[in-house]
């Protein structure tokens, strides 16, 4: 059988999530027949440059080199996978607002700076993807089953229930209840619920939840956060998603009526 | 005579059981919580058992319904069950106590779910609370608390008495008062099926849809609700397929809980909102002559969006009635 | 040896054969002392080692030691399925559901309502009736599907025509096609059927909407039209919930349904 | 588009960048291709309570780090003042995680090219007993952050006043058990980069590092220099000046207009002989090692000398946790609005983290510099410094050597561009 060729490759991010393979490295070795990485720039001193069976793609598109790498490695690639939140969903950095991104740039760098390139976006806007790991960053459990289904040709799909599941089994205190918001109820789970674990509330790095009710979050959450608040922390993993554009939407549409 | 136990020897007697069993008490895991603060643990001696626990995080159907289970494994060709270790739930409420027994019931019938028999009978089910013990006995043991010091064992079961044995149990001529929970007139109003089944385009559902997260914690908490997920799970580091049937939990609020490819029979989270009365208060009492609902109240503590079922429950029969009134 | 409810029995793929670009019939055979009996019109949990399972219906009628299954490659599990090849272990649950009312067939019209993938069932029920052919009274089979490669066992129409008439009809065609073209409503317009017919129907929700119009009231009783639903189901022993409709459980209570035993049942017609 | 899309970058650093290398003119750059994710824009108009999650974002291999600077600088500017026992965890967990770093640098990153396999992978078919070591000692200082921290990539617990979940006494028993065993592993890790022979180089350069009450300290509050400067962190701005090159998304970071170094040299060669670990002091006797190091080659083996340190100090650190009398591992505060500077020693240098607040305590400016700011500027002198003194080194030689001086800085681009 031929071993399958896996690459990964990372845009602009904080390159966490491959890291994670580091993570899983005595299991993958066990492997080795299987698969090999012939190209990983972090990792590897010579990489190839195609064709590959399966890619990885971590981070969101921001340099003109990142969109370039991205069309390549889709010419180049059976099977696009986004692997964490920043290739999924556009990351953290996609929550500054696109219309202010040259007052921001000016702000950061001074009024000489010359920019190669573009507002951050999910890697779906620029090509094809087959399948998404979601996560920030990814879980290694998660990822886990990810490669073991690779191996065995089943397809990979991400959980399809709530954070709070995971928090409950986890026998976490619910922290909605006691500090008055979280966003594990619309948040996709898998994660096994680590930050409510820890004490803090989740921040929806997994993205939404199919069919997310975020009105109903925003009631939920006002009683003891302002709307402002609810907003911000809603922006950071959702803010190019469909969900939140129409949520915005819809608070902009109250507000008038009101 | 009774058997009697005294309140500060219950640990004791739990930790005599942890010698050949997992004891799972409640215990005040979480004591900053305002919420959440006793779940069901692995009792050990530096623990502190808390048999009056208002609620638990999760019911004891966690034990017998694990979030997830290993139905069986498969390798080299070959299925196997798995070896069903031994349990006791050490503490169990009189509402968890018919959760355990309605639950058991439903796996009991119309057709037997092997599995699931098989880990209730290897758990040894020892109730605690201050009314008199169930009728129907669905206990093994059950610590009728009779003041703040004095428990009187009642046995369900052989197993039961075996424990009864214990020298921890004192014979005392003890007046055992007769206490019975207050009768739910809610929960008990015999419409009720009627009513919710005759109430599918009742506005209270789209109402609630407009304030449910659609989170599944409701289901989650229940000790009643059952439904779940099967998949088979994979080892990575084995070449050959290695795999695990696991049953997980899962939850009629999800979204994707009734797609197909002809489409999604519950697309809208108000058709999910009623179904999940539905099943309680319709289904389940027309499948199983009970209903869904032992009234511990988990789902309400546990709500982010604060969501009553009694209140629904109560809206809808009001409005049945008056509805009743004018025809 | 099957030790608990939920352990499937291994059996092997004796035969494969492709009926259209994405479904695969199957032949399955159980170890030699293995008993399996079941009726037309019920499904199996098929299943793949690290793959799920999912519920696939019988596409044989209860004659012989084998059995047949057809699958349409829609998911995970069933692209796995058509993947397999004669010799290949297959893991099988069942027989699950009631199957088709056999015993209101006596001395009957009957017709048969199949729209696209929805005659892998009914051709259970169809070799039966061809066994059987004392029992009822006539036969007409409605088949229809999106273009004529997918016309499904179209092999076995002539056999089916000894004891039936066979109507086809697709959605679209090439030129080579001289049949029907139309939706399957195409071929309720133009073949009257008997009044009093005992009619069974599988295939999309949509195309139950418009025999209940046509129907119900008119030539069919409500009580001799029967529907196969369709829902995910995980357990096949009316545990978990996935397959229920309101009241009823397709899994356990179906998959075979009578009009009346659904109508006002708001999520069964959906 | 070029064929080569694919594999344009310089491989194994974190982050992208290109090596421009004119063999005509014998002169090197480093070109940084990284995007510009804006986080100190981002965090503007945010409440404080997000920013140690949103700043540990910046960086996946040393999340820890900027957690804690920005953690540091909420705290300066609502003036909370922590205990001890809170301290020590935090040491621990910072020190925890420099090793993990550390250690996947030298394992992973670096040490290939010394020995001549091709990345991981091949190390571990070749030299299997050499990957054990790597691989428990990238998964102790793995686990420290994951038992103190709650997770061992983006670590949660680090909060304003203290950590919002701290492990139980039989957690960090385990924790400490499991450290002291790493320290045999870093003994070894010393004594493998001790003995590799780097390419030539000797240049002087200024060296900071934070300090406290004089000594080196990862949590310290003073800058220092190895030419006398000192400097109170809040005023690291006057000390430490970044500047906007052209095409160049990175800022590049100059004291008095030039270059100079943090990181693991640094503290190194700002530490006298008795401020380390007992071991470690041990180690550097044995094995001969000359401090101060002046080839930025040998940044390698500062490294592993602090792997060693920082397994001794988290010991020390996890044993006064428990046995220290304090109790509380949160303290409260009051949100004030003003400006705050947190500062601590992240795995390649000194990290800068500064806020301004209003008094709901949401911010209104931000600035962050990081280490790979504060050493490009020397990376480059270096590397031109190179090709100076090593002019009979063949080309393609120099080519990998040049390559092999990067690494060897451990540059995180990722970091540089926030
Ligand atoms: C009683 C019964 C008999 C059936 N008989 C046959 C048959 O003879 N031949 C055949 O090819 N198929 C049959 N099906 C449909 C078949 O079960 C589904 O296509 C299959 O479950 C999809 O699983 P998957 O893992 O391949 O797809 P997934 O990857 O799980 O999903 C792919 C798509 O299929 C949908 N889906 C998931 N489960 C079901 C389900 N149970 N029914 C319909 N859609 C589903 C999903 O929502 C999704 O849109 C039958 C279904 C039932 C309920
Ligand atoms: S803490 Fe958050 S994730 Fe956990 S149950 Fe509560 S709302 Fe859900
Ligand atoms: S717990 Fe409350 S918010 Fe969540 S699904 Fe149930 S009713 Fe809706
Ligand atoms: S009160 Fe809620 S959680 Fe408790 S049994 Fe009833 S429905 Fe279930």
């Amino acid at each position: 059988m031929n071993k399958v060729k896996i690459a990964i490759f990372d845009l602009t991010d904080c390159e966490g999530c491959e890291l994670q393979f580091i993570a899983l490295r005595e299991k993958l070795l066990k492997r080795g027949n299987d698969f090999e990485i012939t190209n990983w720039r972090l990792a590897n001193e010579i990489n190839s440059n195609g064709p590959f069976d399966v890619t990885f793609i971590e981070g969101s598109p921001i340099a003109e080199t990142d969109i370039e790498t991205l069309k390549q490695a889709r010419k180049m690639s059976k099977i696009i996978i986004t692997l964490g939140a920043c290739a999924d969903l556009g990351g953290m950095q996609s929550a500054l607002l696109e219309k202010k991104r040259e007052r921001d740039l000016l702000e950061v760098y001074g009024p000489k700076y010359k920019t190669n390139s573009l507002p951050p976006k999910p890697v779906s806007y620029y090509v094809d993807v087959d399948l998404h790991l979601p996560g920030c960053p990814v879980n290694e459990e998660e990822l886990e089953r990810l490669l073991s289904s690779l191996f065995i040709g089943k397809k990979f799909s991400p959980k399809n229930h709530s954070v709070c599941l995971d928090c409950k089994v986890a026998g976490n205190p619910c922290l909605f209840l006691d500090e008055g918001f979280c966003l594990g109820p619309v948040t996709r789970g898998g994660c096994k619920a680590p930050c409510p674990a820890n004490g803090i509330r989740c921040f929806g790095c997994f993205g939404p939840i199919e069919a997310a009710n975020l009105p109903a979050l925003k009631s939920a959450g006002e009683k003891h956060n302002s709307v402002e608040n609810i907003d911000n922390t809603l922006s950071l993993f959702f803010s190019k998603q469909d969900v939140y554009k129409e949520y915005k939407i819809s608070q902009k549409k109250g507000k008038n009526v009101s | 005579m009774a058997k009697v136990i005294f309140e500060n020897n219950l640990k004791e007697l739990a930790l005599s059981l942890s010698k050949d069993a997992k004891v799972f008490a409640p215990v005040k895991t979480h004591p900053n919580s305002t919420y959440s603060q006793y779940s069901f643990v692995e009792f050990s001696k530096e623990m502190e058992l808390v048999i009056d626990y208002p609620t638990t995080n999760l019911p004891p159907k966690e034990f017998l319904l694990p979030p997830k289970d290993i139905l069986f494994t498969y390798s080299n060709g070959q299925s196997q069950s798995p070896v069903i270790e031994k349990k006791v739930i050490f503490g169990l409420s009189y509402e968890d106590l018919y959760g355990v027994e309605k639950l058991t019931k439903l796996f009991s019938s119309p057709i037997k779910d092997d599995h699931f028999l098989e880990i209730k009978d290897s758990t040894l089910i020892i109730g605690a609370d201050h009314f008199s013990p169930p009728k129907s006995l669905n206990f093994d043991l059950y610590l009728q608390k009779i003041n703040s010091e004095i428990y009187v064992g009642h046995a369900g079961t052989k197993k039961g008495s075996q424990i009864l044995k214990n020298s921890l149990f004192k014979n005392q001529e003890i007046k055992i008062p007769k206490v019975s929970k207050k009768k739910d007139l809610l929960l008990s109003n015999p419409d009720l099926p009627k009513i919710i089944m005759k109430s599918k385009d009742h506005p209270v559902w789209n109402d609630l849809a407009k304030i449910c997260l659609g989170c599944g914690i409701c289901s989650y908490v229940c000790p009643l609700c059952y439904c779940f997920e099967i998949d088979d799970e994979i080892d990575i580091t084995k070449d050959d397929i290695c795999s695990t049937k696991c049953r997980t939990w899962d939850s009629c609020m999800l979204n994707s809980f009734a797609e197909t490819n002809a489409g999604n029979f519950r697309g809208e989270l108000s058709e999910r909102i009623y179904n999940w009365y539905f099943h309680k208060f319709v289904r389940m009492p027309k499948e199983y002559g009970f209903s869904g609902c032992v009234d511990c109240n988990r789902c309400v503590i546990f709500c982010p969006a604060k969501i009553n079922y009694r209140n629904t429950l109560m809206r809808l029969v009001k409005d049945w009635e008056s509805k009743n009134e004018r025809s | 040896m099957k030790d608990h409810n939920y352990i499937p029995q291994k059996a092997k793929v004796v035969e494969r054969e492709s009926l259209s670009p994405d479904c695969l019939g199957l032949k399955i055979r159980f170890p030699k002392n293995y008993q399996f009996n079941f009726h037309p019109g019920q499904f199996v949990m098929v299943s793949v080692p690290g793959f799920s399972e999912v519920p696939i219906g019988i596409t044989t009628a209860p004659d012989k030691n084998d059995f047949e299954i057809g699958v349409r490659s829609a998911g995970t599990v069933t692209k796995k399925i058509v993947s397999l090849m004669v010799g290949d272990d297959i893991y099988i649950n069942g027989p699950f559901g009631n199957g088709f009312p056999l015993q209101k067939m006596k001395g009957k019209n009957i017709v048969i309502i199949a729209a696209g993938i929805g005659i892998f069932p009914l051709r259970s029920l169809i070799r039966y009736l061809g066994n059987n052919k004392k029992i009822f009274k006539s036969l007409t089979i409605f088949v229809g599907s999106k273009c004529p490669e997918s016309l499904i066992y179209k092999k076995e129409y002539k056999e089916w025509e000894k004891f039936a008439k066979v109507y086809t009809t697709v959605d679209s065609c090439g030129p080579t096609w001289d049949g029907c073209i139309g939706n399957i409503t195409t071929l309720f317009d133009k073949n009257k059927i008997n009044k009093g017919s005992l009619m069974i129907a599988c295939g999309p929700p949509i195309i139950y909407k418009s025999i209940i119009n046509r129907y119900v009231g008119k030539s069919i009783a409500e009580n001799d039209l029967y529907f196969m639903l369709e829902r995910k189901m995980k357990c096949g022993v009316g545990k978990c919930q996935h397959c229920t409709c309101g009241e009823l459980y397709v899994c356990t209570d179906g998959p075979v349904f009578s009009y009346d035993q659904i109508k006002y049942n708001t999520e069964a017609l959906s | 588009m070029s064929h080569n899309t694919l594999s344009q970058f310089i491989s194994k650093i974190e982050g992208h960048g290109k090596l421009k290398y004119n063999i005509a003119e014998s002169c090197v750059s480093v070109n940084i291709d990284e995007g510009e994710r804006l986080f100190e824009r981002l965090v503007i108009g945010r409440s404080y309570t997000e920013l140690a999650f949103i700043t540990a974002r910046i960086c996946g291999v040393c999340p820890t780090a900027h957690a804690i600077a920005a953690t540091r600088a909420i705290e300066d500017a609502f003036g909370v003042d922590l205990n001890d026992k809170i301290n020590s965890l935090r040491y621990a967990i910072e020190a925890g995680q420099i090793i993990q770093s550390h250690a996947l640098h030298l394992f992973f990153l670096a040490l290939p090219d010394y020995i001549k396999v091709q990345n991981g992978l091949e190390l571990h078919e070749k030299d299997p007993g050499l990957f054990k070591i790597a691989s428990e000692l990238k998964s102790a200082g793995d686990e420290v952050i994951k038992v103190i921290g709650g997770r061992a990539i983006h670590p949660l617990t680090p909060t304003v006043g203290g950590f919002t979940k701290v492990p139980t006494k039989k957690e960090i028993e385990k924790l400490i058990i499991k450290i002291r065993s790493a320290q045999r592993l870093a003994i070894e890790t010393l004594e493998i980069f001790a003995g590799l022979k780097y390419p030539h180089l000797n240049k002087k350069e200024e060296y900071f590092s934070l300090t406290k009450n004089g000594f080196v300290d990862i949590l310290g509050d003073k800058l220092m220099s190895t030419e006398g400067v000192e400097s109170d962190v809040k005023s690291y701005q006057y000390v430490i000046k970044e500047i906007v090159k052209k095409n160049c998304t990175a800022k590049h970071a100059l004291h008095d207009g030039h270059g100079f170094i943090v990181g693991a040299t640094a503290r190194v060669n700002l530490m006298s002989e008795d401020d380390f670990n007992p071991k470690t002091q041990k180690a550097l006797k044995m094995l001969k090692i000359k401090l101060p190091i002046t080839n930025s080659f040998k940044n390698n083996l500062a490294q592993a000398i602090e792997i060693l340190h920082f397994c001794e100090e988290i010991e020390k650190q996890l044993t006064s946790f428990i046995w220290s009398k304090d109790e509380r591992t949160k303290v409260g505060y009051k949100i004030k609005a003003g400006v705050g500077v947190g500062a601590t020693e992240a795995p390649r240098g000194t990290l800068f983290h500064m806020y301004e607040f209003d008094e709901k305590g949401i911010v209104i400016n931000c600035d962050i510099i990081t280490p790979t700011v504060q050493n490009l500027t020397s990376l480059e002198d270096d590397a031109n410094e190179y090709l100076k003194q090593n002019k009979s080194v063949s080309i393609p030689r120099r080519q990998k050597e040049l390559e092999m001086l990067i690494r060897a800085y451990d540059p995180c681009i990722t970091c540089s561009v926030h």
